[in-house]
């Protein structure tokens, strides 16, 4: 049937791990030969890859952009090469290039998991916020729609907020100061788990894990491990596996038909919270059955 | 004697050949990709894809000839990849107008001033680490180190970590044009590509038909004897410094039109595929010893060998298992016909 | 081969030989280093090599020593065939040596030198104090007031070869291989070193000996040996030669290091008012106040024991060093403010005293090395006009009779005596009206000595001003007009060449050391 | 005579002050970063936030330490941080039980032999550098470079992008204790931190009392004399690339066990960081010069500084900025001292 090209960020990560997965299992199943290529963040990688797409004649692409507005140049391009591109994940700061942008609703999933996290944390306290990549819109809109919710309570106070750039190190190495500087904390809110996880590492160091509410973003299955064992309060889940293979599906329909199988080209995925409660419905990675 | 003269004689006839066997390492590995790709898969060998190919390494290839400037003086550059970034960052900056509070009025230089003020930003970069290395002696390692980091933080502070977006100008303000460096083609080449081929002809008569090329060599293979030579060593050291700012400041530039975005973390850890490029093309991490010719073929070797591992879909971390072995196994060559020169010298 | 000089088969044997090399062939790649060499070394005597530059001495040291191996031939050690793999190897069979470029780790202690590689070990590791000990015992033997815990980089060239000489004899081996080991000393320290000697000869430790210093190595020899391209051409014991056989063997015919051209001196072309400049260690004065006048077409020889100051104030001219007070004029005009590349315009050139580190850039070809200096005269606008390189440089090799493959050829494969005529012959394309030569003959052979000094000499006749230094005697009373002694940064005496060796010695100070 | 022997004396009797000036540059800067933070924040000066500091000074300390040994040999070693990451994953990988599928059985190995084996692995690592380095004629830069990228690929690959998480090993199995390395106290300071303090003693008596020490030494500082005086110059060359290997490897357990995770990106480019505190710490990138106190000095100005300015708030940007001044400008002092010594080489 030809083949799709599947860009993703960094595998290195488990939740795009899985979004290649899903998006070239969905591909293979349909009858496409699928690759699956990671730009880590770095445009000019992208471009090339992008590239490469067009060299090799694919259908279509799906592509996790590396950057809002880095990114939107190489999506031209390969809509001007005749490909389609279908973004996952991240969005970029242009429409009409894209034949659609599945996303999940960040700004939903954020108030989802500031709306849990504050029935937990209460009406007062000390809290730490960690904020990922800035080159990713993800971040800003996750941060967002956290304050929006925090900020009606006046006694919740953001004592620290940290950029680690979604990475586990980072979060735990700056948690850690961070619990020197402010050893009152009471509660950490993170952009997504990996962060998370790194935080409840150094809480856990320091003692301090007991009675500290960490909130994390993504359901990965370290996240859902860590919800499990009552380390983690909740994690958000981001629809990955279901946008992942969803775009591919519209793809498929897309190079059949020539026509878009979803006339919106903002497709939001709502996100889904996991806490101690429904986290046995975890079946695989990024996926809670109802 | 005379077996001396037979060996005089044989070596000039066949100087050519056995230049191109020298290189040849890097020469040969740039055949073997090629049709080990082309076996691979049949979108490999194609023209389009060659010139495509080709507009890939033209970044890294500026970004190599400049850091062969800098190695040939005995020198390392690492800010390379960081200068790359902030400079792309700057020309985004200016192609978005600059306010001038006080006034009140928001400047949109041409792209001729963009292009101008970006190079010079390179420049002045380069001059920093000149000056670090020249007069404060201090290791180019660390110079170069220190401003890999200062540079990209000033890249990210005046973008605030966004990219900029819109760097096609507007015909209204007189300053459209930019993104035609990245995007245009000549008689069917990409601009890309031609600026790599300018940058590395002038590299080349720098380095074989000017003083300063000559000056650079011998700084480079023995300092203290070329300054009781003669040689301004400190000038060149800075010079060329400058000259390796410059040359990042173009490959930010063309990057920046071949993406239309400009992002404070464009080119991290470039600089070490700019050296591996210098190395696998036969320099000597010592100095004193390079060529243009095979920093391309390095840079060449890298670029050709990372696309067609995308193009036959190798899995990312296959990929940076090649790229580490390739680059080993190139040098190895190499090595063993330097380490026999080393030796007398 | 010149005739008269007959090829000895094997060497008549007038005392027991302990270590013989027979037969013994090297080659780097296509150079045939040794091409079948027999050589005995007798048992508490001293055997001299003597050899042109490149004649293969050293690679016959460095295979009885282990460094190399032979290509072809064999080594016999008290009667039986042995292999000596490597300097380890060559050490447990009692053979060591000094080795002609000084191998010293610059970033470590005269004690860590000294024992580097075999250390002594003591219960909680490395002995140190022993090691100190044994140390200063070697340095009191030597007579050298050095401390062991001194890092080699702050000791100047002469101190860093007695910490050779020294690390050589802490092995208490049978046989000693000195490769040029007092090219950087003083006659007094030379003198300690021949003592030593004659103690190790009475202890029946065997020596090996090569230097270019030929009648000073006379002096000691008990036999002597002559190389030449690879092949022994002489041999006899110390009774049956003199400095006329030795030079005869060694070039083929006799050379003598010329005497002062006939030429009129003209104006002033250098002059040196008040120079002072202070010592590397920051204490004192290396050069105090020095007054001097070189006159175009003159040749000026210097003359001084080590750390006499000479290279100091060469390089303070030149414009490497700045000077504390003083002044220095160039036909009349001050250089104070120029840079060396300025200076090397205006005429004012030198040839420094280390050509390895200050003269040569090792990874350029002969030509190229050649034309450094005077870059900007073939080159006209913007690009260098390499047609008019290749002549300047194609004159240049001639006209200082360099013995190589082309112009193309890399610098390392000269041997050392064509390595300081390029070095020479780069400051000469310059045409300069002074050139400075700080110890243009160390380390070169009597030839090419006498090939250099002729060249200056040629110069000189031309209107240029010549100013040399030199640590050997009989090179002063060569070509030089005028003989300046310098002894602690001051001039000491003035000569005119019809002196004598004894007077310019006494003036340096030397025979009060002595 | 007189004056040289006045001068020696003096060194002497001065020897300790001058030798703690000299390395002072590092101390001072460490004094100054330690004053200001303080004063800025009020929680910087206290003991608990000293020991967390300490512990995270330990991961980059025991990179430093490794790499300052390979520096003083007069190479360097880019693949630490990826070592740490291969290293890291592959202890987790044995945490998790390895399965043999012949016997169709999953041994769990106990803690101490997941410890030997992943401190085996980073040796063998370190072997293939050394090797390339001392047999293969490898620049040390690019066998190094070539070992970054292939570390980092086999990570990638033997975990498929993933992070094992479960290192903590559980009762039945025999095999807890492994989150002890990182996580535990002995009298209040955190285990990371002893471990750092054991292998800097031994690197330090290493240095100072052993024969292997002096050969470091002297290769380092003129490898052609070293091995005509005898010292295997070869063995030491590739021991030497061992020991980074260890002490990368030991990171690796380290910081896994601190996280109690393992994941393949680990580490990314903290060889720049380990290279700056050597760097800083007094260490000449030209060999023969360095010690373990300076080494450690530099680690601790590094951490200290970007902890600091974490606690007291900076944005990450300024963080970057700052980093890259400190190194310059501490090094800058640093060249000045051997500036003058290099001349004489
Ligand atoms: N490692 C080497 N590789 C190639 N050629 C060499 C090497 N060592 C020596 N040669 C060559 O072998 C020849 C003999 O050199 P050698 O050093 O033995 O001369 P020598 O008699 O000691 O001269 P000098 O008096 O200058 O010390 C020279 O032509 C030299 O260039
Ligand atoms: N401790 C030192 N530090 C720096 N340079 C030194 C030191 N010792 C010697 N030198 C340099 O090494 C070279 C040789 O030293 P030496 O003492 O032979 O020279 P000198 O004082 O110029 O005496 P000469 O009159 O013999 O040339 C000179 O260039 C001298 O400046
Ligand atoms: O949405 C994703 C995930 O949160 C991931 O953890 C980091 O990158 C973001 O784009
Ligand atoms: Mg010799
Ligand atoms: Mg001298």
């Amino acid at each position: 049937e030809g083949l799709i090209s599947i860009i993703v960020n960094d595998p290195a990560n488990p939740y795009w791990f899985t979004e290649g997965e899903v998006a070239k299992a969905t591909a293979e199943e349909l009858g496409y030969d699928a690759t699956v290529a990671a730009h880590k963040g770095d445009t000019n990688v992208e471009s090339n890859l992008i590239d490469a797409a067009i060299t090799n004649g694919a259908k279509a692409i799906i592509l996790d952009p590396a950057n809002a507005d880095g990114s939107v140049g190489v999506v031209r391009k390969a809509t001007d090469a005749g490909i389609p591109v279908f973004l996952v994940n991240a969005e970029i700061n242009e429409s009409g290039i894209a034949i659609a942008q599945l996303v999940s609703n960040n700004a939903q999933g954020a108030a989802l998991g500031a709306v849990a996290w504050q029935e937990i944390v209460g009406e007062e306290g000390k809290f730490v916020e960690f904020f990922g990549n800035p080159s990713d819109n993800n971040a800003a809109t996750r941060s967002n729609g956290y304050n929006t919710v925090l900020s009606q309570y006046g006694d919740l106070e953001k004592v620290a907020q940290e950029v680690a750039n979604w990475d586990r190190t980072q979060g735990y190495n700056k948690m850690q100061s961070i619990i020197q500087a402010n050893p009152e904390i009471n509660a950490v809110i993170s952009g997504n788990d990996e962060m998370a996880l790194g935080a409840i590492a150094a809480l856990k160091e320091a003692g301090k894990l007991e009675g500290t509410v960490v909130g994390g973003f993504d359901g990965s299955p370290d996240a859902v491990e860590a919800v499990k064992a009552g380390e983690m309060a909740y994690t958000v889940l981001q629809p990955v596996a279901v946008f992942a293979e969803e775009a591919v599906r519209q793809a498929d329909h897309y190079i059949k038909n020539g026509s878009p199988a979803v006339a919106e080209e903002k497709q939001l995925f709502d996100c889904l919270l996991i806490t101690p409660e429904n986290v046995a419905n975890y079946t695989a990675p990024f996926v809670l059955s109802e | 004697m005379s077996d001396t003269t037979a060996g005089t004689a044989s070596k000039k006839s066949s100087f050519n050949i056995v230049q191109l066997l020298l290189e040849g390492r890097a020469f040969f590995a740039l055949i073997a990709i090629i049709v080990i790709f082309s076996i691979l898969s049949p979108n490999y060998a194609t023209v389009s894809n060659f010139l495509i190919m080709a507009n890939h390494v033209a970044i890294f290839g500026l970004l190599a000839i400049g850091m062969m400037l800098v190695i040939l003086n005995g020198g390392i550059d690492l800010s390379v990849g960081s200068v790359l970034g902030l400079t792309g960052v700057f020309a985004g900056f200016l192609m978005q107008g600059v306010e001038i509070e006080s006034a009140g009025v928001i400047l949109y230089p041409p792209v001729w001033a963009v292009v101008v003020l970006t190079l010079a930003l390179g420049a002045f970069v380069g001059f920093c680490n000149g000056a670090l290395v020249a007069w404060f002696k201090v290791p180019a390692f660390v110079a170069t180190l220190g401003s890999l980091y200062v540079a990209r933080g000033v890249a990210l502070l005046m973008t605030n970590g966004l990219t900029y977006n819109n760097l096609s100008g507007s015909a209204d303000l007189g300053n459209t044009g930019f993104d035609w460096l990245g995007f245009n083609r000549i008689a069917g080449v990409p601009v890309g590509v031609i600026i790599l081929a300018v940058v590395a002809i002038a590299a080349g008569l720098l380095l074989a038909r000017t003083a300063f090329g000559r000056w650079l060599y011998s700084s480079g293979g023995n300092e203290r004897a070329a300054e009781l030579s003669g040689v301004p060593v400190k000038r060149v050291q800075i010079t060329v410094y400058m000259l390796s700012g410059v040359c990042a400041a173009i490959a930010g530039l063309v990057l920046s039109s071949q993406l239309t975005s400009a992002g404070p973390t464009a080119g991290t850890t470039y600089e070490l595929t700019a050296i591996a490029a210098v190395v696998v093309g036969g320099a000597s991490l010592m100095g004193g010893r390079g060529t243009v010719r095979g920093t391309l073929l390095g840079a060449f070797v890298i670029g050709f060998l990372s696309d067609g591992l995308v193009i036959i879909g190798v899995s990312s971390y296959w990929q940076t298992v090649f790229t580490g072995a390739v680059i080993v196994l190139a040098v190895m060559l190499n090595s063993i016909q330097y380490g026999g020169k080393g030796k007398r010298t | 081969m010149t005739e008269g000089t007959e090829i000895p088969n094997s060497t008549p044997d007038t005392a027991e030989v302990v270590l013989a090399a027979r037969n013994v062939a090297k080659s780097f790649g296509a150079v045939q280093a040794l091409k079948g060499v027999h050589f005995d070394v007798h048992r508490g005597q001293v055997t001299t090599l003597f050899g042109e530059n490149g004649a293969g001495k050293s690679t016959l040291m460095k295979i009885l020593s282990g460094v190399h191996l032979p290509t072809s031939g064999e080594l016999i050690l008290d009667g039986t065939p042995v292999q000596i793999g490597s300097t380890v190897e060559a050490r447990d069979l009692g053979i060591s040596i000094i080795h002609q470029e000084l191998s010293l780790a610059p970033n470590m202690t005269v004690r860590d030198n000294i024992f580097m590689g075999r250390e002594i070990m003591g219960p909680f590791g490395v002995n140190y104090a022993e090691e100190e000990r044994q140390c200063r015992e070697l340095m009191r033997e030597l007579e050298e007031d050095i401390d062991p815990l001194t890092p080699v980089e702050d000791l100047r060239l002469g101190q860093q070869q007695i910490v050779e000489i020294a690390r050589a004899l802490s092995v208490n081996s049978r046989i000693l291989i000195m490769d040029e080991p007092t090219s950087a000393l003083s006659a007094s320290e030379v003198e300690v070193l021949f003592k030593v000697i004659h103690d190790l000869k009475a202890k029946g430790v065997s020596i090996v000996y090569i230097s270019h210093h030929l009648e000073e190595a006379l002096t000691i020899t008990d036999h002597a040996v002559v190389l030449r391209d690879g092949v022994m051409t002489a041999y006899a014991p110390r009774a049956e030669i003199d400095l006329e056989w030795i030079v005869r063997n060694m070039v083929g015919e006799n050379f003598d290091l010329g005497s002062p051209p006939d030429s009129t001196f003209g104006a002033p072309a250098l002059e040196l008012k008040g120079l002072s400049v202070a010592s590397h260690t920051g204490a004192g004065l290396a050069v105090d106040k020095l007054d001097l006048t070189v006159r175009k077409g003159e040749i000026v020889c210097i003359y001084g024991l080590m750390g006499a100051g000479r290279t100091e104030m060469m390089e303070t001219v030149a414009g490497r060093l700045q000077p504390v007070a003083g002044d220095i004029l160039l036909n009349g005009e001050s250089v104070q403010g120029l840079t060396i590349a300025q200076r090397i315009d205006t005429g004012l050139v030198l040839v420094p005293e280390d050509r390895q580190r200050d003269g040569l850039v090792q990874t350029m070809t002969v030509g190229r090395n050649l034309s450094l200096s005077s870059i900007a005269s073939f080159t006209k606008g913007l690009f260098t006009n390499l047609r008019e390189e290749a002549r300047i440089i194609e004159d240049s090799i001639k006209e200082v009779t360099v013995k190589t493959d082309g112009p193309g050829a890399p610098i390392g494969s000269l041997s050392g005596g064509n390595q300081q005529k390029v070095v020479i012959g780069k400051m000469l394309v310059t045409h300069p009206d002074v050139i400075l030569l700080d110890e243009p003959s160390r380390g070169i052979d009597i030839g090419a000595k006498a090939e250099v000094f002729r060249i200056l000499a040629e110069h000189a006749k031309k209107g240029m001003a010549v100013v040399y230094s030199t640590s050997e005697v009989g090179e002063c009373l060569s070509i030089a007009h005028r003989i300046i002694v310098m002894r602690r940064g001051k001039i000491a005496a003035e000569f005119t060449h019809e002196t004598t060796k004894e007077a310019i010695m006494a003036a340096s100070g030397e025979s009060l050391v002595a």
